[in-house]
């Protein structure tokens, strides 16, 4: 990170070209201005920076930046980012998700990422519902949330993201709202920092199918109390607060997993040995 | 928020607020270039540009002071973001002029009460009379955005109906 | 159905195409799918695409129409009639919408600029202050403006068009229609004082007006689901298939059955097997990438003998490709997908109303068969909405071999004469058998005994190759010596293209393939005696179902493959061309 | 259940005359021993039990079972299990699975199981290794253990399944030892009876390749509190045990997801008007 | 190499085949791997494979083995020497173990009854009770009496077994070096006391020893994948793969790599796509069903044009299957598993020790052309231990079109000459780019744009076709008007085939591919020139390889499908009968 300390770089050099196909009022405008912000504080170069992402309109982000991206599959983006940077320790390598995305389909890979603690930063826009596919329950969707897919509503009670990345492990766990962009930035500076597997969710509005949410930003509120470093104890108070708490909830002290990669001990010749009678 | 203890900060923050401001109105603009609204493109477009002249007036300001290279992080800044940013949240594909002045309206008071205030707490003399000049500026700006408003009477209320139906394109 | 370029531009036309192109906020969508809606209440056949810019909302949107009052098969060459509601951004749409000198275009001066594709046509323009006008009337919108100069152009009967208005506006309030119809009236009276009639044919008004169903392609595969008695699905959304899952969730509750969102497609094509394995009728929908991660279980289900129906409604491919668009490139996946040999049905629907058919036939067959069926819909057969005549109804139901009732010494996986074993649905006593992915004996057994592999291998391929198909295997028609071999969405061009050759005296057949696999090798050699050339279309890069012929059956000496991916459909007077060319 | 209720059924009823290709010593012969004495304490026909099970030694089960059985493909029996129940309620589903099947590729379907809470029941099989593929760690393997695919162990946190099962909402956690197969019959009897998705974890011991675990019948014991009916108690309580605390921990009270299916209020044809014009 | 039938009993043999089996316990897979090693000091040729049960521990076992003096392509027809140590459940292997009347089998007394195949082929038998004689020596073993048997009848020198013992049980200690010894002393003795020897010809003692290394396919694979380049692995184990990760595990980490061990398999390819995207050559190994998991996004390491290279060692299929058996069956999903138009490369060793050839090749190929590589290897190639000699160094390792030092206006997807693009490496000032599975632009923009999908679509199918593949798209041996037409692991039995029709003076060629596809159709059509007959040889049901050779180029006018699933392998002497049967 030398390049870095020697270039000041501002929010508007992470920021690329291509133009965004959010709806005009979406959350992720504001966290896509997070991000950068988040970047430029931290200085390290854009060059040295992956964002990595799966298939949704949160999932879009990595081309806006103007870091590597990578817009994979659909739910595989942890398990893409995991190798990068396990190959690649010396980058700086950001996730970016949505509540589908990584909690539907990627949900697996949430669980092994947490427990596998590799040092990246996972972000997930939560808008409670699948945007890019118009407007179905996602996991954190609430139960009685009418739509033409589950008319009604599904019934099923929504899934509790920080929880389950607290009981699987994560190294620092958070919760922040898109309208509230230097809350989020500065969050995601931390995470950014913390060494292992960092989850912050950004609770951020789907103005077009998720109109309702548009009232989040009177509902939320900063977590009354101090972060923990015990799971346990993170994880009862988040299972019974209402959702809107904001802030850093979990910082931990586990070692992230980084292979020591890049220095051979043997020549490739010596391997051969071993089949030699 | 109000702990600037110095022009040069003060000068940061001011600069900052208008660079800010120039960022955000270009993303309104793309937003609505993207969005096929070239009304309030122009529109977005030209108060970027605005703001972008005040800027530049703020930095000319900077070359005598002593200004501190701020990281974003370090900006003192009330709400949850710049105050004369517009926030995203409050935008709309189908817009008019109407409702984007009423957005630069409220990001000009915003930009003024953070001047407001300032000057009104601040101790220093020179803090308070360039806290002032900012403020009396703002103070313009809010002036000409409400008459420029006066050209716009409030759209219906059906202004954002659209009758087509959203699409999925992944 | 000829092509509307072949009539004189006065006299009523056999066909009319038109689009309807605006940006964000609009309406031209919804003006297009009225206009779509009061043609079918005048009798008349229609279909209706889209096609849409990459936002979400606010996008520039362009709808795509054509009538007859003969049955359509697919879209026109090229376009009678551009209404452009505003034009920005509508160059994005220049390869979809042709316009050539007899082309009308309608736009409005305050809508931008007009983009190079028109003045290069050559086609008349003429202008309407759409959006001023729509400013005058209150609560009047410029779309129905335009659809009013479309009925004018068009010479539609008004009063259906002032029907659907109430139909679809009549919830809004008496104001809302108020507004709706005197903006149509004004429109209409634009288009009266214009000199740039598009008249369409239409059935005499006297004459009782034929019943129109109005349907996409999704709709009608969950219709046909539903009558071939499928009454469990679980899926997971995805475009462009996430319709028939919105149509069937409420519809499957009707009729006392359940659709259940999946976590993802493991867990849908799981969910699905497991409750066919329990004994009821089920089915999933998804598109290219959902139908890559069935593939594991897809072929569990082949191994396993569970009667499944998986419809992939295929977009634009590899990976997430181009998903709001169509193309035939998942044949591939769909016949040769698995690992290790996993023989299954692969059908696929021949037009928008035939994906009710060939759904519900693959219901049948799949539980006649205890296989799993892939339905090849795609985007195009999937979200186009088209006028049709009320599909026939069939009698194809599912009908499982099943034991019911308490038997003994069961064998799950007896030879039998027909390579079918009853299956014994959980609750029945004396049934239980584990069902297994792993290769096994009659009774279910695992082995790994080259004789147990063999009879099973053989087993699963004779059943489904020994079966009989009856004539649904392919629509054939026409004769002659050339042939144009096509499946699934491009059998509307192909169709259109033999009909035109027809009108021109020259003989051409058209054999198109609704059941993919296994491919009714001997049926074709019969429907291509006497053949000496044989053009092959399809919507792929590769050539996909050509290469698939070629490895199955033998072809006659000249064959042609006539294939591009997506976007673009590839259209009547391409292949028309390519027959002509080559006769020459 | 009239069935059931005329007949009085045995163990043995519930066996096949398939023979197990387990390891002599295996703790998965007791666990089979104790699934049939559970149904036969319970009492339900054996042809309306469905058994389902993905791929691994455990999950050899179902055809070991006189019930109907589905040894599907590796990680999937959860989503199987649930489309089965849902489409046939009337029948008794059980899940049988390993720790490599069911908290490895099969993750993703246990997170959305528990929340589902569709009424079956989930035992898993945990022998802390991949038993059929020769001993590879699995996801609730001591970060230490040594293999050849790792060695000198993955250094990664195990897995806390009872937890992640709490955290996402199972209606009924329990944790037994296979070695006490009457204490494991008595917990599974509850576990089926309980409405709604019920986890059951057994500590099942592989004798080929952890011989170490022959030792857990050491090391096991009760829970030494009640069982409760908050989550986030439970869960804190098990986040700090020590993974041998054998009993019910968790009791909930939430309704099964049950969708109504077979009662048709409209005809096909019916269906048909919105399409005529 | 010809049939060991072809010899005279009391000749020594060109070759020797000998299987040792014996149930749970017993040792007889030791006693083969220690056989297996002493000849191979010896300076002889040898192939091993195991046959079990299903247990997975003490189950029936059966050591099966081959040597020679010259290369060995393939197990032979049928065994020369049957050793067992007990008899139960040895009727499991009676299809594998073919006997004749020129078999010699050896039995223990007190090893229960001699299943029928024994007495129905007319073997020569002999009874040494290994038991009790083991019991004799203190801890002697009964597998080690066995080991002295068959080093005794084949006349193999022992002094080279003694140096096994001591360097495999040396960790041991001396007494159970002792113990063997004397056990395996006692063995020879009793082969000397009978009339029943085998012997094998086998190098002169005097020459100097010939070096042979030892070697399995998996593990050839894994030293093929670091010869290449590869430095990252990521999988989830799956038999029969397994062993290629426990043996890039240690190996990966000592030349200054990794592997990781992902939660399944959908993981192993993204983490390996995204070390291959930070630069790193990487690579995953599983077979038929994992691979099933990994299509949707092998189709995104195609689109976004991320070299990989994922080995699949087949196994019975469909499903489940058999995993510990071998099959061809996975070409259908290698070739066309992808959803879209989704050209990719596909090769397949040709022999054990070519695993490491053919991996390190796909390491280049998929390196050179940014495109994944899937490597059909089979259970048969990658668990059977070969003594061979020490593959050639070859020159072939991944060195990608990359972008290392700043640019400017990059554009990822350009179109170039080649169709390959130079590839920013992330830590490249100026090379920022998002790889995407979305079809794009040049600069890797999402579009839908027919213009740019046909464009990339057709830059990813030139740069794999227009590639200069050299000499090694496939082995070609002989000449003559008939061909046998082969690939991957059935190489080895149309080798030896080709080899007997020869030595009978009947000229055929072997054309045997290791570059599947893109299938290069010249240099195909130049290897077949002249040739009237073909026959296509391959493990699968349906005859995958047959159907996707019709489908991609024109064969001679005879051809015949000689196909067969798993798990037994086509042996020389079907493939030999084949031909000689057609030319009659
Ligand atoms: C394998 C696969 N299945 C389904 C889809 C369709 N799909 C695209 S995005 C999406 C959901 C996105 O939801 P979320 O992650 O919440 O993102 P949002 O759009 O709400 O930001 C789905 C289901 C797909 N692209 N691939
Ligand atoms: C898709 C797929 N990947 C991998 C495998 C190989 N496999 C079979 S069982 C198994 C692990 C089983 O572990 P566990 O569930 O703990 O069962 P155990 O044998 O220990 O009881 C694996 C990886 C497979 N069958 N299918
Ligand atoms: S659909 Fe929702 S999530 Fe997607 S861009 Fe629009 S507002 Fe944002
Ligand atoms: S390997 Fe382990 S888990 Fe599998 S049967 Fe043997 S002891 Fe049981
Ligand atoms: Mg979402
Ligand atoms: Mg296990």
């Amino acid at each position: 990170m030398s390049k870095a300390q020697a270039v000041a770089y501002k929010q508007g050099d992470y920021k690329s070209k291509v133009k965004p196909i959010w709806c005009p009022g979406c959350g992720d405008y504001h966290v896509l201005i997070s991000i950068t912000r988040a970047l430029a504080e931290i200085g390290v170069a854009p060059e040295d920076v992956a964002v990595i992402s799966g298939i949704g309109c949160s999932s879009r982000i990595p081309a806006y930046t103007n870091c590597y991206g990578f817009h994979g599959v659909h739910g595989r983006s942890l398990a893409l980012a995991a190798g990068l940077k396990v190959a690649r320790p010396d980058l700086t390598v950001l996730i970016t998700s949505g509540d589908g995305d990584g909690f539907s389909i990627g949900g697996n890979h949430f669980l092994h990422a947490c427990r596998r603690n590799v040092d990246m930063t996972y972000i997930v826009m939560d808008n409670r519902v699948y945007g890019m596919t118009k407007g179905q329950p996602s996991p954190t969707t609430e139960p009685d949330w009418d739509s033409a897919l589950s008319p009604g509503g599904t019934g099923l009670r929504p899934f509790h993201p920080l929880v389950i990345a607290l009981a699987s492990g994560a190294n620092f766990v958070a919760r922040t709202f898109s309208g509230d962009p230097n809350g989020t930035a500065r969050v995601l500076v931390e995470a950014i920092r913390h060494p292992g597997f960092s989850f912050v969710e950004i609770l951020s509005p789907c103005v077009t199918f998720r109109p309702d949410e548009k009232e989040w930003k009177n509902m939320v509120h900063t977590a009354p109390v101090e972060p923990t470093d015990d799971a346990a104890r993170a994880a009862r108070r988040i299972m019974t607060d209402d959702g809107f708490n904001l802030g850093v909830l979990y910082r931990g002290h586990r070692a992230p997993y980084q292979p020591e990669i890049g220095t051979a001990s043997v020549d490739v010749a010596d391997l051969e040995e071993a089949f030699l009678l | 928020m109000t702990n600037l203890t110095n022009i040069g900060d003060l000068l940061a923050h001011a600069y900052q607020i208008e660079i800010e401001a120039v960022e955000r109105y270009q993303m309104l603009a793309d937003q609505m270039e993207v969005h096929n609204n070239s009304e309030l493109e122009k529109l977005f477009r030209k108060l970027a540009y605005h703001e972008g002249q005040h800027a530049e007036e703020i930095r000319t300001q900077m070359t005598d002071a002593n200004v501190p290279e701020l990281k974003p992080g370090e900006f003192r800044w009330a709400g949850p973001d710049s105050p004369e940013a517009v926030d995203l949240g409050d935008i709309h594909y189908m817009m008019t002029p109407w409702h984007a002045l009423q957005l630069a309206l409220k990001a000009e008071q915003q930009a003024f009460a953070f001047f407001d205030e300032f000057r009104r707490s601040a101790s220093d003399p020179d803090i308070k009379r360039l806290a002032d000049e900012f403020a009396e500026e703002e103070e313009e700006h809010v002036a000409m955005v409400l008459k420029e408003l006066e050209k716009y009477p409030e759209p219906d209320d059906d202004w954002d109906d659209d009758p087509d139906p959203p699409v999925s394109p992944e | 159905m000829s092509s509307s370029k072949r009539n004189d531009a006065g006299n009523p036309r056999q066909s009319v195409s038109i689009a309807i192109v605006g940006s964000g906020g609009t309406g031209a969508l919804t003006a297009g799918a009225m206009l779509l809606e009061a043609a079918g209440r005048v009798g008349l056949y229609g279909l209706m695409t889209r096609s849409v810019g990459p936002q979400i909302r606010g996008g520039e949107a362009a709808a795509l129409l054509r009538f007859s009052a003969q049955p359509l098969a697919c879209m026109g060459d090229s376009y009678d009639l551009l209404i452009a509601i505003d034009w920005r951004n509508a160059d994005r749409f220049a390869a979809e919408i042709a316009l050539t000198k007899d082309s009308v275009v309608i736009g409005d001066p305050r809508g931008g600029d007009m983009p190079e594709m028109v003045p290069e046509s050559g086609a008349r323009t003429a202008e309407i202050a759409m959006k001023a006008l729509a400013k005058d009337i209150p609560g009047g919108r410029q779309n129905m403006i335009a659809l009013g100069v479309a009925v004018g152009l068009l010479g539609l009967p008004e009063a259906d068009l002032f029907a659907v208005i109430e139909k679809q506006l009549g919830k809004k309030g008496d104001e809302a229609v108020t507004a709706s119809k005197a903006a149509i009236e004004v429109g209409l009276a634009e288009a009266a004082k214009l000199d740039h009639a598009v008249p369409l044919s239409v059935p005499s008004a006297n004459a009782e007006k034929p019943e129109r169903w109005m349907i996409t392609g999704n709709e009608a595969a969950g219709m046909g689901a539903i009558r071939g008695g499928i009454r469990f699905a679980a899926a997971y959304p995805i475009t462009p298939a996430t319709e028939i899952l919105e149509w069937l969730a409420p519809a499957l509750t009707k009729v006392g059955g359940v659709l259940v969102q999946a976590e993802d497609e493991l867990a849908s094509i799981n969910m699905v097997i497991g409750a066919s394995f329990g004994g009821k009728p089920s089915l999933t929908a998804t598109s290219g990438p959902g139908l890559a991660l069935m593939i594991e279980s897809l072929g569990l289900a082949t191994a396993a003998e569970i009667p499944i129906v998986v419809v992939d409604v295929m977009r634009g491919g590899p990976s997430t490709g181009i998903p709001t668009k169509s193309e035939q490139s998942d044949l591939n996946i769909a016949i040769h997908g698995c690992h290790g040999d996993a023989p299954h049905l692969v059908l696929a629907p021949l037009s928008v109303g035939d994906c009710l058919f060939t759904t519900q036939w693959a219901a049948h067959l799949a539980e006649a068969m205890q296989a799993p069926a892939v339905v090849l819909s795609d985007q195009f057969l999937g979200q186009t909405r088209a006028l049709i005549e009320r599909p026939a109804d069939v009698a194809f139901i599912a009908q499982r071999a099943a034991v019911t009732e308490a038997v003994n010494d069961y064998r799950r996986y007896a030879l039998t004469a027909e390579a079918v074993s009853p299956m014994a649905i959980p609750g029945v006593a004396g049934g239980q058998y584990t069902a297994d992915g792993l290769t096994h004996d009659e009774a279910g057994t695992p082995s790994s005994a080259a004789g147990h592999h063999e009879a099973q291998l053989d087993k699963r391929r004779d059943k489904i190759e020994t079966f009989t198909y009856g004539d649904h295997w392919a629509d054939i028609e026409g004769e002659g010596e050339v042939a144009v071999l096509t499946w699934g969405s491009l059998t509307g061009p192909a169709r259109e293209a033999v009909a035109r050759l027809a009108e021109d005296g020259i003989k051409a057949r058209l054999v198109a393939l609704r059941l993919i696999a296994p491919l009714q090798v001997e049926q074709l050699a019969t429907a291509l005696a006497g053949c000496k050339r044989v053009l092959v279309v399809e919507q792929t890069h590769s050539g996909q179902f050509y290469r698939y012929l070629r490895s199955m059956c033998d072809l006659p000496d000249e064959v042609r493959a006539f294939h591009r991916a997506g976007p673009l459909q590839i259209r009547p007077s391409e292949i028309d061309a390519q027959i002509r060319e080559w006769r020459s």
